[in-house]
């Protein structure tokens, strides 16, 4: 085995143990910072797949951004979390066995659709080709995503605002 | 050399881990958690197919840039619903509220 | 919440019940940082945002009173020096003044200079203590350590007076026991020479510094009527517009004789209050200086009967200390103690403005204006 | 597999990670197989920064105690060790490893345990892009400066754990202010520094600096970042106080309303990795400031007869980047004890509606810049 092997194997290991934590924990807050670590452990995984961009842009985002975020709301709303409280609701067994259906067909799907590939072809270097893809071929799309991300903005803070007494 | 599939089977594992969560659980921040794992696991198979894939040219990678900004967006969204929902509702327990109307 | 709510307040004390659900109960004392001594106060959050404040006091409270009434009038003196032990001169002063008023005694003329010199320099080092202190609360911390500078010169002037640094028992009723050391001019003209050079420092620390002024302008507000309806005095008072000095619109022993100012605000905010005590140490400053250039000699303690025994009456004597109208009232009957013997405490009677002072502020203000009420615990509770 | 693929797949190499390519090449060659050599290499280069950090940070706590005390007309430390107390930091460190080990009963243990540990853990592997010197650093990652901008923004998830998990007001109040101020001043920061990598067109922290190497008339440094991207460097520096907590944007631990801030309930050694990790991102903000704006390692060089060139280059680069990373540093703590604290509210309002549209406005015209020069000039 390779370093790579043996690191890429750690690390879905380690990322989908703390994917089980973030849905079977019963503290919302151990919950979100598994749900950290996890994120942490896909951007090792990009690192592996060559995306250093993305690894670093995943971290920014989704570690110091959006789960600071949902640590921020889960302080506001919930105090310590008392323990034995039910975090799960009535439909555990039918939404398991949907889960499990959905990863048996997608296994399928991938054994069946992509044998074996394993080598990598050549890659432009990562930051540049995708500032120069954005700006290019894909601006559009882009322009869009800046719009819906503006109307997030101003939506997000219309609904949290306090009503006016 | 780890192969392709071996990629996307774990993002498709992510996936389903995901989706089970955001069916069961009943804390609507825990919700959005797992939502936001479903994103990463799609995320993941994205840049695998584009690091994988001969001719792809990073549209992978564009992809995945696109779903972060619009990750973003939910989350913020999302919590901004919660707050809401806790303001007028005092929990955040999705299955206590089922009111349509308050 | 409720839960959380019934262990958080003592029994007996409620809050109104909010409609929020974010509220957070929060005890700020007795052991914080920033509540100079034990206080106690009960916030009512929401978010950082303050709802409510009930001050809770009584941790320092040693029957100071009571204590009295079982004392006689001379071994009373070094008691009241614990009260506000910043300003231990005027808690001699308000009660020697008392007791003299009740016996009918006028202390000589030396005398009264030699308390107007001592007690406006103590201001100078209470108003410093309090400019050091307010620092720490808002984040400043250097101008702590200069001002202790210049009230360790203070300190060493009364210790050349009294031989004590901090509770002096110095003032005798009739009149002061010792007169100054030859030294004393020398030094205290020296002292004050240095300090009018200090106060630009200060100012550059902080009166001027921005940030500083953006934390105290406009927080805090008390309005006229809310501070004369809690009765408060001294710079709490000042601050809010009313220009009530009790040197100037009560005087006692020979403040007519001096030229000063009586500095006031007009919003009634942390500022005002600030700016108040700013200015006064620069007027106390005056004073002495007037006072050690008239000071007559002579006697210094006038004649007064070994064991003291005040004919059957009662009295209230106030003085204008560094934090407000600091009063003693005593019902004699006759004999060597007093009756009843009870003190009005300034930080105590200001202190009750607090809520109103902190509704809809900030954590980070609740600190602020605490420190701009000047309170010493070992008044409040007696 | 190639050697080059591995290194490339595995650490995102630069073109020149030099010294410790050195290194991890002279393990090899001292007969250890290829994967073991490679650890060992990283391994070192580990203990070595995590020595530097511990030295650096006891010096810096130190120095800090030692200029606060002259700010304030005193002397601070003079006792330990002899010379003005330079042995002050070192028993203090010696007394937190020794104190007992306090957990609050109520407190998340796992939680607890683990926030300083993520906080220190960031403030290390933020070294990792660090150009000491010529060949100087860890690696020369192609995203050196994205690197650098992620992973700071991990701190404030130890902040948070260490908040929650202590299960104290105080605490939790520190987190959520230290969230919000995390948020709030990433974004004039990132944007601040987007000037700088719009100018010299590379993340990379090397090529960052050669931009700035040539100097006017023979000495004046004239291609510092900082003359052109001024405005730029302010927002940094202001927006970097605040990533680090230090006064006057100390407000999750804000020591005087919320008694000591998320770290209320922490005693001992994990009191002693906060405290570790808060002087550690001090110099990081430093080094980084240094590197985009102040020329980073470049300086006179003077030869030094008894050395070779390229080991005299290297010395007098770490010379020169640690003198301007320490003057910084000084900055940092002159700011600290001369000015007060600014309250949540004020917080918000300087970095949202005062660094933010500075900091945008100075993309706008470095951008404006560019193009015009392309237009004028040719490129």
């Amino acid at each position: 085995m390779t370093a790579a092997q043996v690191l890429f194997y750690l690390l879905a290991a380690f990322t989908v143990a703390l994917a089980l934590m973030v849905v079977l924990a019963q503290n919302i807050v151990r919950a979100a910072v598994a749900l950290i670590f996890s994120f942490c452990g896909l951007a090792g995984l990009y690192l592996l797949l060559d995306a250093e961009f993305l690894a670093a842009v995943q971290v920014l985002i989704y570690v110091g951004g959006i789960t600071i975020l949902l640590l921020f709301a889960i302080l506001l709303t919930s105090r310590i979390a008392g323990k034995g409280v039910r975090v799960l609701n009535e439909q555990k067994l039918l939404s398991g066995l949907v889960a499990v259906v959905l990863v048996v067909l997608l296994g399928a799907a991938v054994r069946r659709g992509f044998p074996a590939l394993a080598a990598r072809p050549p890659q432009p270097e990562n930051t540049p080709a995708i500032g120069e893809l954005l700006m290019t071929t894909y601006a559009l799309p882009f322009e869009a995503v800046s719009i819906l991300l503006l109307v997030g903005m101003v939506g997000a803070i219309y609904l949290a605002r306090k009503e006016p007494r | 050399m780890v192969p392709l599939s071996h990629y996307l089977l774990l993002g498709a594992l992510l996936f389903g881990i995901g989706l089970f969560g955001a069916l069961t659980r009943r804390h609507a921040i825990s919700i959005l958690m797992a939502l936001e794992l479903m994103f990463n696991a799609v995320n993941l198979s994205f840049i695998a197919l584009s690091r994988y894939l001969p001719g792809s040219h990073m549209q992978g990678h564009v992809f995945a840039v696109f779903v972060i900004a619009v990750a973003a967006a939910e989350a913020a969204i999302g919590l901004a619903i919660v707050l809401g929902l806790y303001r007028n509702f005092k929990t955040v327990n999705v299955d206590e509220i089922n009111l349509m109307k308050w | 919440m409720d839960a959380q709510a019934a262990t958080a307040l003592p029994q007996g004390i409620e809050f109104e019940r909010g409609e929020t659900a974010e509220e957070m109960y929060v005890n700020m004392g007795p052991q914080h940082p920033s509540t100079h001594g034990v206080l106690r106060l009960l916030l009512k959050l929401d978010g950082e945002l303050i709802k409510d404040c009930i001050p809770y006091i009584g941790y320092l409270h040693r029957c100071h009173e009571k204590i009295g009434e079982n004392r006689n009038y001379i071994q009373i003196i070094p008691y009241t020096d614990r009260l506000d032990y910043l300003a231990s001169m005027y808690n001699n002063w308000s009660y020697v003044k008392a007791v003299e008023a009740l016996m009918g005694v006028k202390p000589p003329e030396r005398a009264e200079y030699m308390r107007v010199i001592l007690g406006e320099l103590q201001r100078i080092a209470s108003h410093l203590i309090w400019m050091g202190t307010f620092g720490l609360d808002i984040g400043n911390f250097t101008i702590f350590m200069y001002c202790f500078r210049e009230r360790e010169m203070i300190l060493d002037l009364f210790e050349s007076v009294s031989g004590q640094r901090l509770n002096y028992a110095f003032f005798r009723i009739g009149g002061m026991p010792m007169d100054f050391p030859e030294t004393f001019y020398n030094d205290a003209d020296g002292f004050l020479e240095w300090f009018k050079g200090r106060l630009p420092e200060y100012d550059r620390v902080m009166t001027d510094n921005i940030i500083f002024q953006r934390r105290v302008q406009g927080v805090g507000i008390l309005s006229e009527e809310d501070a004369v309806g809690y009765a408060c005095s001294g710079p709490v008072l000042r601050g809010s517009g009313i220009r009530w000095d009790l040197r100037k619109n009560d005087p006692y022993g020979i403040y007519d004789r001096f030229e000063f100012d009586v500095p006031a605000g007009d919003r009634g905010d942390v500022w005002d209050r600030y700016m108040v005590r700013r200015l006064e140490m620069e007027e106390s400053a005056r004073i002495v200086e007037q006072a050690l250039a008239q000071i007559p000699p002579g006697e210094i303690m006038a004649k007064v009967p070994k064991t003291i025994k005040p004919p059957a009456g009662q009295v209230y004597s106030r003085v204008e200390s560094p934090r407000g109208e600091l009063g003693h009232f005593i019902i004699s009957d006759g004999t060597p103690n007093p009756y009843r013997y009870r003190v009005r405490s300034p930080a105590y009677v200001n202190l009750s403005a607090l809520p109103a002072m902190l509704k809809g502020c900030l954590v980070a203000d609740a600190v602020a204006v605490l420190g701009s009420i000047d309170i010493v615990l070992g008044e409040i509770d007696r | 597999m190639r050697r080059g693929a591995t290194r490339h797949s595995l650490l995102v190499a630069g073109k020149s990670g030099r010294t410790v390519d050195e290194l991890i090449q002279l393990l090899a060659g001292m007969g250890l197989p290829g994967l073991l050599a490679q650890a060992a290499g990283m391994l070192a280069v580990c203990a070595i920064i995590i020595g530097y950090i511990a030295v650096a940070s006891m010096f810096m706590i130190w120095w800090e105690r030692k200029i606060s005390a002259h700010i304030q007309v005193r002397l601070g430390p003079m006792r330990v060790g002899g010379w003005h107390g330079w042995a002050q930091s070192i028993a203090d460190g010696v007394k937190l490893l020794l104190k007992e080990d306090i957990v609050p009963t109520a407190a998340d243990k796992l939680v607890f345990a683990l926030a300083p540990i993520v906080v220190f853990a960031t403030a290390l592997a933020t070294y990792v892009i660090i150009p000491f010197g010529p060949g100087l650093w860890t690696k020369n990652l192609n995203i050196g400066v994205l690197y650098y901008i992620s992973i700071s923004s991990l701190t404030v998830v130890g902040i948070i754990m260490a908040g929650w998990s202590s299960n104290n007001k105080y605490s939790v109040l520190g987190a959520m202010r230290s969230a919000a101020q995390a948020i709030s001043y990433e974004v004039p920061l990132v944007v601040s520094v987007l000037g700088v990598i719009m100018v010299v067109g590379s993340l990379n922290m090397e090529a960052i600096v050669e931009y700035q190497s040539s100097r006017m008339w023979g000495f004046f440094p004239g291609h510092w970042l900082v003359w052109g991207q001024l405005v730029g460097f302010l927002v940094y520096f202001t927006a970097a106080l605040a990533e680090c907590n230090r006064l006057p944007f100390d407000i999750p631990e804000a020591e005087s309303e919320l008694v000591a801030g998320f770290h209320v309930e922490y005693s001992g050694i994990r009191f002693a990795m906060f405290f570790l990790a808060e002087y550690a991102n001090m110099f990081v903000v430093s080094a980084i400031a240094v590197t985009m704006f102040l020329g980073g390692w470049k300086g006179p060089v003077l030869t030094l007869g008894f050395l070779s060139p390229g080991l005299a280059a290297k010395l007098w680069g770490l010379f020169w980047f640690l003198t301007k990373a320490y003057f910084l540093i000084f900055v940092m703590m002159w700011l600290r004890w001369t000015l007060a604290r600014l309250r949540v509210d004020q917080l918000m309002h300087l970095g949202w509606k005062v660094l933010l549209p500075i900091a945008f406005l100075n993309l706008g015209f470095t951008g404006l810049f560019l193009i015009l020069k392309d237009v004028w000039w040719g490129s």
